[in-house]
């Protein structure tokens, strides 16, 4: 299928679009935004605190006159870099993890069926925790966390698909051709399964930016001054009653972001592939 | 019937022997002498040895393991290092409020869920439908320590209509399990309807439309029950990962529950409970799972007699 | 003339897992069977879903794995585990025509790359001469050789069976299995295919291993045909002898079973009662002595053997009614 | 609408407030007071306990007890004296106490109390503050002589101290290291008595009618574990608890402001500083940290007073002005360092740091506002030309990095130049400075954090230590706070902490002393 | 004789990706009491669809009836309500499926489901239902029916699932079934049970029946009249007998003959070139005319109605064995 047929479809899915700009829009802020804010994320004006939502601070500043935007704008960094390298990373593990059990079956299934069935049986944030409780917290940490909550769903769903996939009689006509197993694992197995791992990792990216901000939120994932959302979020929430932004605003974005990922998730299922049905978005909570 | 639910007992019991592994290797892979760690701060040197074997942490890997698994028989998952009390006797004081949140939260949220996928099924692309997508897609994207904060502004400090901190009474126990059954609704909307919408389309409904069955009938009789057995594999996936959210809302409303248990245990670099609690939740959550796998039986004929 | 194909006491066994068991339970698929072809013949295999034919096809693809028996490619055993070359060199030689014209074709690849991908994997020519090949091979099964860019989706499913049978021919086999290949296309079409086949056999030179539950079919394509029931051939013999002759009560009923479509002549015969037994739990005995009006205590302990009848070697008969003074009574294995 | 609504509701909020008040003229009292707590309770053995010292005090009662103005006046000690020798102690004990079992009190328990916090090997947690005892008897039923090594100044303080809180000697027997698990195992001379302990959650108190100093007027006490600050402020201006500890400033200010909220703020001088200290061993940027010059230009670097405004001005807290607080025995004040970039410059110029300066500062949020005080510090240092790289650890990692290394197993594992640290201490200046301050014998940082060591203060602090006279030892205080604070510094003082408290309206009897030691027996709460 | 159902230029179109597709293009036809008339085609040919159409359970949206009537008992099923069409499915108008696997439910014993018919048109008590469905379950020849009554569809094998569609059909005694490709899934020796079963049940019950299907062999040994539809058309209509023996239509003709026959032997099969056009493609002339080997310019350019008499009519310009 090519490109212009797929976005073709996803055009037609309005909310999709929208939540495929925001991202673009998000993506693109955390990208070059940086080079354009007025402030430092840690530049303090302590005589300014709690300052009202103004020209000068879109946003207003926090209980250390810190611009919340800026910190807004950096934390986007922090979360999306979480997200991206933790899951693209997780991902690729489940991928792999997925195809070696999907199509060699017998022992090797076995065994990587038992590990995933292991791994789920920890709920999505258990395991984060648990891991975040042997290495320690910290950005890089909290992406391992990420990467490896990614791992079993992944690998669950790749596995499922290849051996469809694998009864496919496509497949096994490679077979009777003497085709490599090499050659019937990328160019037809991977290819055909490619647009289910692109939707699985979208929807990925989104819960896993839940519970990366749910880690930090806990006091377990990033640590502030870094301007994660969760971190801001768990700082802005002391200071609440006195200035709702510094709770709203990463929490918010948050939102948003997790939206617009399970949005464009659910339009790229659809223009990728109409049969594919039933993906579960939000593991993490 | 009963044949059946004991054989899939008996399936557990490997899951549950390589997850005790798993969870036991955990401390292992904590980089440093886990015995200093597990010492803590105030414990003399020379009681090094002493603790090691307290610990069960002397001889072989597999001579360590089966005896943490015979002690765990004994129901002895070790002490916290912070509070100096067996571990068991800790959880089993926290157990409680994480299972009401655990379980409130699931009803709710299966209520809630199932109710707004049998609705948007029904209106399938029309206003409802989108409407009840849009909410549940909010719900399920808004971080629940986000909502949390949110209810609690309103419906405790603004409106005093509800208590915001403990589980003491069933009013305190409202905001805690509605903030946490929201962030179910989502996949569960999403799962009945779809579920719905392929039972629907399904040949044995158009038999039964042939029959003359009335629509409603076929909605909440013929299409619901056989809708039914997805949503329940997602009730039971849910329970988990409500089980482990509840940490969060546990967090956010001062409830002294499992999950703040081990959060504590992990700031506290106290292995024992976090080992503990995460062994005590992951077999909760296996459990669940097969209840809601032994339910399916109550629902699925094929499964009972195949 | 020279067997290509010798297949003896060939069997294949599934493990199937039953929720109600812990102990894998055996699909017997195919449960010892005997036959061989020769070259330039089309060889049917004919019976109901589920007796064991298709499995019978694959595994002489090395699709599945036999559980036990042999299969003499030219002489050559090809049923024991093999190396990369030695698989390779067997594709060369037989190759495999699928059922489903939809899913036999990846959706994702032109069908000039699905047609030249043999020829890419076995390194035959370079791009230029590959694409000529190609451009043959399309035009050979009736295809438009500029439609070479072009996706499966967008052909008929007639014409996707056609694309199949192009990449069958790619490495010039000599023996092509052809598992159902016109079940899932609507008469007219189902005509085009053996209409080309036929035209390829002589073309090509090729041997065909025929699969399919269509009698009718089977016979107008086939030269000698054998009938399979719950994974062992019942009978096995020339087209006009069997057609003529059929002497199994299972081939008998199946023929009789057979629409025409002739309003004149209606079905009389009361049909065969019942179902096929589960190839798991075959019964002891004749395995068809459970539907079998013609049935006496002997087939219900005795496995018939299939042996020649009335001394026709080329006629061959596994029934206790056609050779009532032959063999032993066999042991039966608790 | 929702507006109107939300008005409407306040109405009646406010006029069910007004008709209470009306009632409140013959006031009736509620049976329980909640009082919502930061953190647990880690122990309710004396000897171990090391946590706030709101709860304990309620269960136990020590020899000599701390009025609320400071003084110390007679607890289950009537009267007191030290020996011509002056190292034997003492105490005329009050007749009729009774433990909540039921038991008398007598010498006995001290001794069976004090010989158990003199036993090093059992590794109880307070055992390092009672190290300089020599000897425990009981000379009769009613008077209890202690002895000490050397002439020590501190007995006093020491006898007032939570810690040395009498339990009974019979427990102390029967109960061993499982002392203060459960409410059996709990027995004191205390007002109020434990019966019930939910780990995690609460822990609940009933009056003990037979106190020595009277029944308590209030029944019960709820103490309930709340952890989170935010939270802790929304539950007692929604009524959910009586009493709170441990508010932010921010809610604090606004409870000042709001009247309508029904909470009361009560904020006295705690005997507590914050601090950051420094890592004197570092070996960071040429053991920078080794030279006086470099930490004083750090202290100079600092604004104490914009920090404070920023950060606490709500809790009335300002600059401290010594290592001590005013209240602890040993106080003088040593004023406050002001922000002096250009002198900071020039003393890293001095030190040979002209060109600026490389160092990590630690910090952890289990003070007030700690992780923002580094924050503002970080960039404070800035000015100095001093680029300081934040690091925020969790509680875990704060304790486990005081847990008696070396120079080089800290500097390997850590490597931290300043980090966050309270001080302060306790009643005697003895206690906050000797441990903390001295050079540490072992080498370790397990109780001199920094690693500080200097001779003149160390020859200081033992002399006053052996001192009993009050006006000589306070002058001996002073030249080492000139050391401590300004000559070699031992790090940067920050804020002099007050104990803060938000009180329901209708709480009444709040009696607070500066040990951060409420009045438990005479708080009351009326019915509303 | 009239009818008991009768279709009046039935059109019948999808709304699909590529824009609305017309499946069923003015049908219409006459179906009689006691008769059985086939629909016969090729695969995309409407023929399904026609039938859904005449039960009105046209999955709708996408599909949808654009324009017809269909007239049974003095009414048009296409206006009726909802509640006054639901009293003719399964009472009046009963109708089996192709794949008995999955058009039964799989949740509920086959009991149940034969029963839901006769409580909800005869107000049945279930007891009298349970009773009527083992009779039933009996009558289409299931071995132990007071047992399979209790069981769950996927315990029973191909045949006696259809069997059991076919006693669902039965219950309320229909007065017209439909048929859709009822023998198509099934093995050829059970096919010829069903299509047994179906032949004796339609003496004994003398009701009509519409048969749906693509196989000749089974509109040969079923069917009284014959409808050939061909991309969404008829083409022609005949009795049975005289449609195998001399079709007029060239398709019906091609049709059969590609099937290979069991009791000729040919070297080559005949074929009809090509294939279906596209469901949507909008064709001036004859739909045919690019696969016909009679076709004449003519045919390309105008477009032939179905013509002829009561019994035999057929949409050609150049019928073929017309006398």
């Amino acid at each position: 299928m090519t490109f212009q047929a797929v976005w073709k479809r996803f055009k037609r899915r309005k909310t999709s679009l929208i939540a495929l700009f925001i991202l673009l829009f998000i993506f693109a802020v955390a990208l070059v935004g940086p080079f354009f804010t007025k402030y430092e994320p840690t530049e303090m004006a302590l005589k300014n605190k709690y300052a009202p939502v103004s020209l000068d601070n879109p946003l207003g500043t926090d209980q250390l006159g810190r611009d919340t935007l800026t910190r807004l704008i950096y934390g986007s960094r922090v979360s999306l870099s979480i997200a991206f390298a933790g899951v693209l990373s997780g991902c690729f593990v489940g991928v792999l993890l997925g195809v070696l059990a999907g199509y060699f079956g017998s022992w090797v299934d076995s065994l990587i069926s038992r590990l995933i069935d292991v791994l789920l049986a920890f709920p999505g944030l258990l395991l984060a925790i648990a891991i975040v409780a042997i290495l320690g917290n910290g950005v890089l940490n909290t992406m391992i966390a990420v990467a490896i909550f990614c791992v079993p769903s992944m690998a669950r769903i790749v596995r499922g698909i290849v051996i469809s996939l694998k009864n496919q009689e496509f497949v096994q006509a490679c077979q009777v051709m003497g085709a490599s197993t090499g050659r019937i694992l990328f160019r037809h197995v991977l290819t055909n399964a490619m647009s289910m791992i692109i939707v699985t990792v979208t929807l990925d990216l989104g819960s896993s930016i839940l519970t990366a901000s749910a880690l930090s939120f806990l006091g377990l994932g990033v640590m502030p001054p870094n301007p994660e959302w969760g971190a801001m979020l768990n700082a802005g929430k002391e200071v609440m009653r006195s200035y709702p932004l510094g709770v709203l605003a990463p929490g918010l974005a948050i939102t948003i972001v997790v939206i617009s990922f399970s949005l464009v998730g659910d339009g790229l299922r659809d223009a990728l592939d109409p049969r594919l049905k039933n993906l579960k978005i939000g593991e993490s909570q | 019937m009963l044949k059946y639910a004991l054989k899939r007992i008996l399936q557990t019991i490997p899951m549950l022997i390589v997850l005790s592994m798993v969870v036991f290797g955990m401390v292992r892979l904590i980089p440093g002498d886990p015995v200093k760690i597990m010492m803590g701060i105030d414990v003399a040197s020379d009681s090094y040895e002493i603790e090691k074997e307290r610990l069960g942490l002397n001889g072989t890997i597999v001579e360590q393991y089966v005896r943490w698994v015979e002690r765990l028989f004994d129901g002895d998952m070790g002490t916290s290092i912070f509070t100096k009390k067996p571990v068991l006797q800790e959880i089993g004081n926290r157990f409680k409020p994480t299972l009401i949140l655990a379980v409130g939260g699931t009803v709710l949220s299966s209520i809630i869920g199932i109710m707004f996928g049998l609705l948007a099924a029904i209106r399938h692309n029309r206003f409802t439908d989108h409407f009840l997508m849009v909410t549940s897609l909010i719900f399920v994207s808004t971080p629940s320590f986000f909502s949390a904060l949110i209810l609690i502004l309103i419906f405790s400090l603004q409106l005093r209509w509800l208590p915001s901190i403990g589980l003491g009474s069933w009013k305190a126990a409202i905001l805690p399990i509605v903030t946490l059954g929201l962030t179910a609704v989502g996949s569960l909307t999403r799962t009945t309807r779809s579920s719905m919408l392929d039972v629907v389309h399904q040949d044995y409904i158009r038999t039964a439309r042939a029959r003359g069955v009335p629509e409603r009938t076929i909605v909440f009789r013929d299409a619901f029950r056989n809708a039914l057995i997805p949503v329940l594999t997602s009730i039971g996936l849910r329970f988990g990962s409500l089980l482990a959210g509840a940490t969060l809302v546990e967090t956010v409303f001062s409830i002294s529950g499992l999950g703040r248990f081990l959060v504590d245990g992990v700031g506290n670099r106290d292995y024992p409970v976090v080992q503990g609690t995460v062994l005590v939740m992951a077999i909760s959550f296996v459990l669940v799972n097969l209840i809601v796998d032994l339910l399916y039986s109550a629902v699925d004929p094929r499964i009972k007699y195949s | 003339m020279n067997p290509l194909l010798e297949v003896k006491q060939l069997k294949v066994h599934f493990p199937v897992r039953l929720k109600s068991q812990f102990r894998p339970a055996y699909v017997r698929a195919v449960d010892g069977i005997d036959f061989t072809i020769y070259k330039g013949e089309t060889f049917g295999l004919v019976g109901e879903s589920g007796c064991g034919k298709t499995t019978t096809g694959k595994a002489i693809v090395k699709l599945v794995e036999p559980s036990a028996g042999r299969i003499f490619y030219d002489g050559k055993d090809i049923a024991r585990p093999m190396k990369r070359a030695e698989r390779k060199e067997l594709a060369r030689n037989v190759q495999f025509i699928f059922q489903d014209p939809f899913s036999s074709l990846d959706p994702r690849l032109t069908v000039g790359k699905i047609v030249e991908e043999p020829l890419i994997i076995h390194g035959l020519g370079d791009a230029e001469e590959r694409r000529k090949t190609v451009a043959k091979l399309l035009t050979d099964v009736g295809l438009s050789a500029d439609r070479a860019q072009s996706f499966p989706h967008e052909f008929s499913g007639g014409q996707r069976q056609r694309i199949g049978v192009a990449r069958a021919l790619a490495l010039n086999p000599s023996l092509i299995v052809c598992d159902e290949p016109v079940s899932a296309l609507d008469v007219s079409v189902q005509a085009q295919i053996l209409n080309l086949m036929k035209t390829l056999q002589d073309s090509y030179n090729l041997s065909y291993l025929f699969i399919s539950h269509n009698l009718a079919v089977v016979k107008h394509l086939c030269d000698r045909i054998a009938v399979m029931y719950l994974g062992k051939i019942v009978e096995l013999a020339g087209k006009q002898s069997l057609f003529e002759k059929p002497s199994h009560p299972y081939a008998e009923a199946l023929l009789a079973a057979i629409p025409l479509p002739d309003p004149e002549a209606l079905m009389h015969d009361e049909p065969l009662e019942g179902d096929m037994p589960s190839p798991i739990k075959p019964p002891p005995g004749c395995p068809f002595h459970t539907r079998c009006k013609y049935a006496f205590a002997r087939c219900r302990i005795d496995e018939p053997q299939l042996l020649p009848l009335d001394g026709d070697a080329d006629h061959l008969v596994a029934c206790h009614l056609c050779h009532p003074d032959t063999g032993t009574i066999h042991k039966i294995k608790k | 609408m929702k507006k109107a609504i939300s008005m409407l509701i306040c109405l009646l909020l406010f006029l069910s407030v007004v008709t209470i008040q009306v009632q409140a003229e013959d006031a009736t009292y509620r049976d329980t007071i909640v009082f919502g707590q930061s953190s647990e309770q880690n122990s309710f053995d004396p000897a171990v306990n090391s946590s706030n010292n709101v709860v304990l005090p309620n269960v136990y009662t020590s020899l000599i007890a701390i009025d609320e103005n400071n003084q110390l006046i007679p607890g289950l000690a009537t009267e007191w004296s030290v020996a011509e020798d002056q190292v034997t102690w003492t105490f005329k004990l009050r007749e009729g106490v009774k433990f909540h079992s039921g038991k008398a009190f007598d010498a006995d328990d001290c001794v069976a109390t004090f010989t158990r916090l003199m036993d090093t090997s059992l590794g109880l947690r307070q055992s390092s503050n009672y190290v300089w005892i020599e000897e425990v008897y009981a000379e009769d039923p009613l008077t209890f002589v202690l002895v000490s090594k050397e002439p020590y100044g501190a007995v006093e303080g020491t006898m007032s101290h939570k810690s040395a809180g009498i339990v009974n000697a019979e427990l102390v027997e029967s109960a061993g290291t499982e002392l203060g698990t459960t409410p059996e195992t709990i027995d004191g001379t205390g007002p109020y008595k434990v019966v019930e302990i939910n780990p995690g959650d609460n822990v609940k108190f009933e009056a003990f009618d037979d106190y020595y100093g009277g029944a308590p007027l209030t029944k019960y006490i709820e103490f309930l574990l709340i952890p989170d600050q935010a939270a802790r402020a929304i539950a007692i201006e929604t009524g959910q608890i009586d009493i709170v500890t441990g508010l932010a400033p921010d809610d604090v200010e606004r409870m000042n402001t709001d009247d309508g909220d029904g909470v009361e703020i009560v904020m006295n001088e705690s005997n507590g500083i914050h601090l950051f200290q420094f890592n004197v061993a570092s070996t960071n940027a040429d053991s920078a940290m080794s030279k006086p010059e470099v930490r004083q230009a750090i202290s100079y670097a600092i604004n104490r007073d914009e920090i404070c405004e920023a950060l606490y001005s709500p809790l009335g807290e300002l600059p401290a002005r010594s290592l001590l607080s005013p209240s602890v025995i040993g106080y003088v004040d040593m004023g406050v360092i002001e922000q002096d970039y250009d002198k900071a410059k020039e003393l890293l110029a001095q030190a040979g740091y002209a060109d600026g300066l490389d160092i990590s500062i630690m910090t952890t949020a289990i003070y007030n506002k700690g992780v923002e005080m580094a924050e503002i510090i970080v960039e404070q240092l800035k000015g100095a030309g001093i680029n300081a790289t934040l690091e925020v650890v969790e509680r875990a990692v704060f304790i486990e990095s005081l847990e008696g290394l070396t120079p080089e197993e800290y500097n390997e594992k850590y490597g931290w130049d300043m980090f966050i640290m309270g001080a302060g201490g306790d009643i005697d200046a003895h206690q906050s400075t000797y441990r903390v301050f001295h050079t540490a014998d072992t080498g370790t940082n397990e109780n001199n954090y920094g690693f500080y060591s200097n001779a003149d203060v160390d020859k200081l602090l033992e002399d006053a230590a052996a001192n009993v006279d009050p006006e000589s030892r306070v002058e001996m205080y002073k030249e080492a706070m000139q050391i401590l604070i300004y000559d070699d510094p031992i790090g940067v003082t920050m804020n002099q902490r007050n104990n803060v408290y938000g009180l329901s309206e209708n709480v009444e009897n709040f009696l607070l002393n500066a040990g951060n030691t409420i009045d438990w027996k005479v708080l009351q709460i009326r019915e509303d | 004789m009239k009818p008991i159902l009768k279709v009046e230029n039935l059109t019948t179109s999808f709304q699909g990706e590529e824009g609305r597709v017309t499946a069923v293009r003015n049908l219409s036809f006459e179906l009689h009491k006691g008769e059985t008339l086939a629909v016969v085609g090729e695969s995309g040919c409407g023929k399904s669809v026609t039938a859904l159409s005449i039960l009105n359970l046209i999955p709708n949206p996408p599909g949808k009836i654009d324009n017809g009537c269909i007239w049974f008992e003095d009414r048009d099923l296409t206006r009726l309500r909802k509640r006054d069409m639901r009293k003719v499915r399964g009472n009046q108008i009963a109708m089996i499926f192709q794949e008995p696997m999955t058009s039964l439910n799989p949740v509920f014993t086959v009991g149940r489901q034969v029963m839901d018919s006769l409580i909800i048109h005869q107000n049945m008590t279930k007891k009298k239902a349970h009773a009527a469905a083992v009779s039933l379950l009996t009558s289409v020849g299931i071995p132990e029916p007071e047992l399979t009554v209790d069981r769950y569809p996927h315990q029973l094998s191909g045949g006696m699932r259809q069997r059991a569609m076919i006693a669902m059909a039965l219950a309320c005694r229909p007065d017209i079934l439909i048929a859709d490709e009822p023998t198509t899934a099934l093995d050829v020796t059970i096919q010829a049970q069903i299509l047994n079963l179906l032949r004796n049940l339609h003496d004994e019950m003398n009701m009509s029946i519409l048969l749906i299907t693509h196989d000749m062999g089974v509109v040969a040994q079923l069917a009284d009249h014959v409808l050939v539809m061909y991309a969404g058309e008829a083409v022609e209509y005949r009795k049975s007998k005289e449609l195998f023996k001399s079709p007029h239509h060239p398709y019906t003709e091609g049709l059969l003959k590609s099937i290979p026959s069991l009791t000729e032997d040919h070297l080559v099969l005949y074929n009809i070139p090509g294939s279906v056009p596209p469901i949507h493609a909008e064709i001036e002339g004859c739909r045919f005319a690019d696969r016909c080997s009679y076709a004449q310019p003519y045919c390309r350019e105008h477009k032939p109605e179905l013509e002829g008499d009561r019994e035999s009519k057929v949409r050609c310009h150049f019928a073929l064995n017309v006398t």
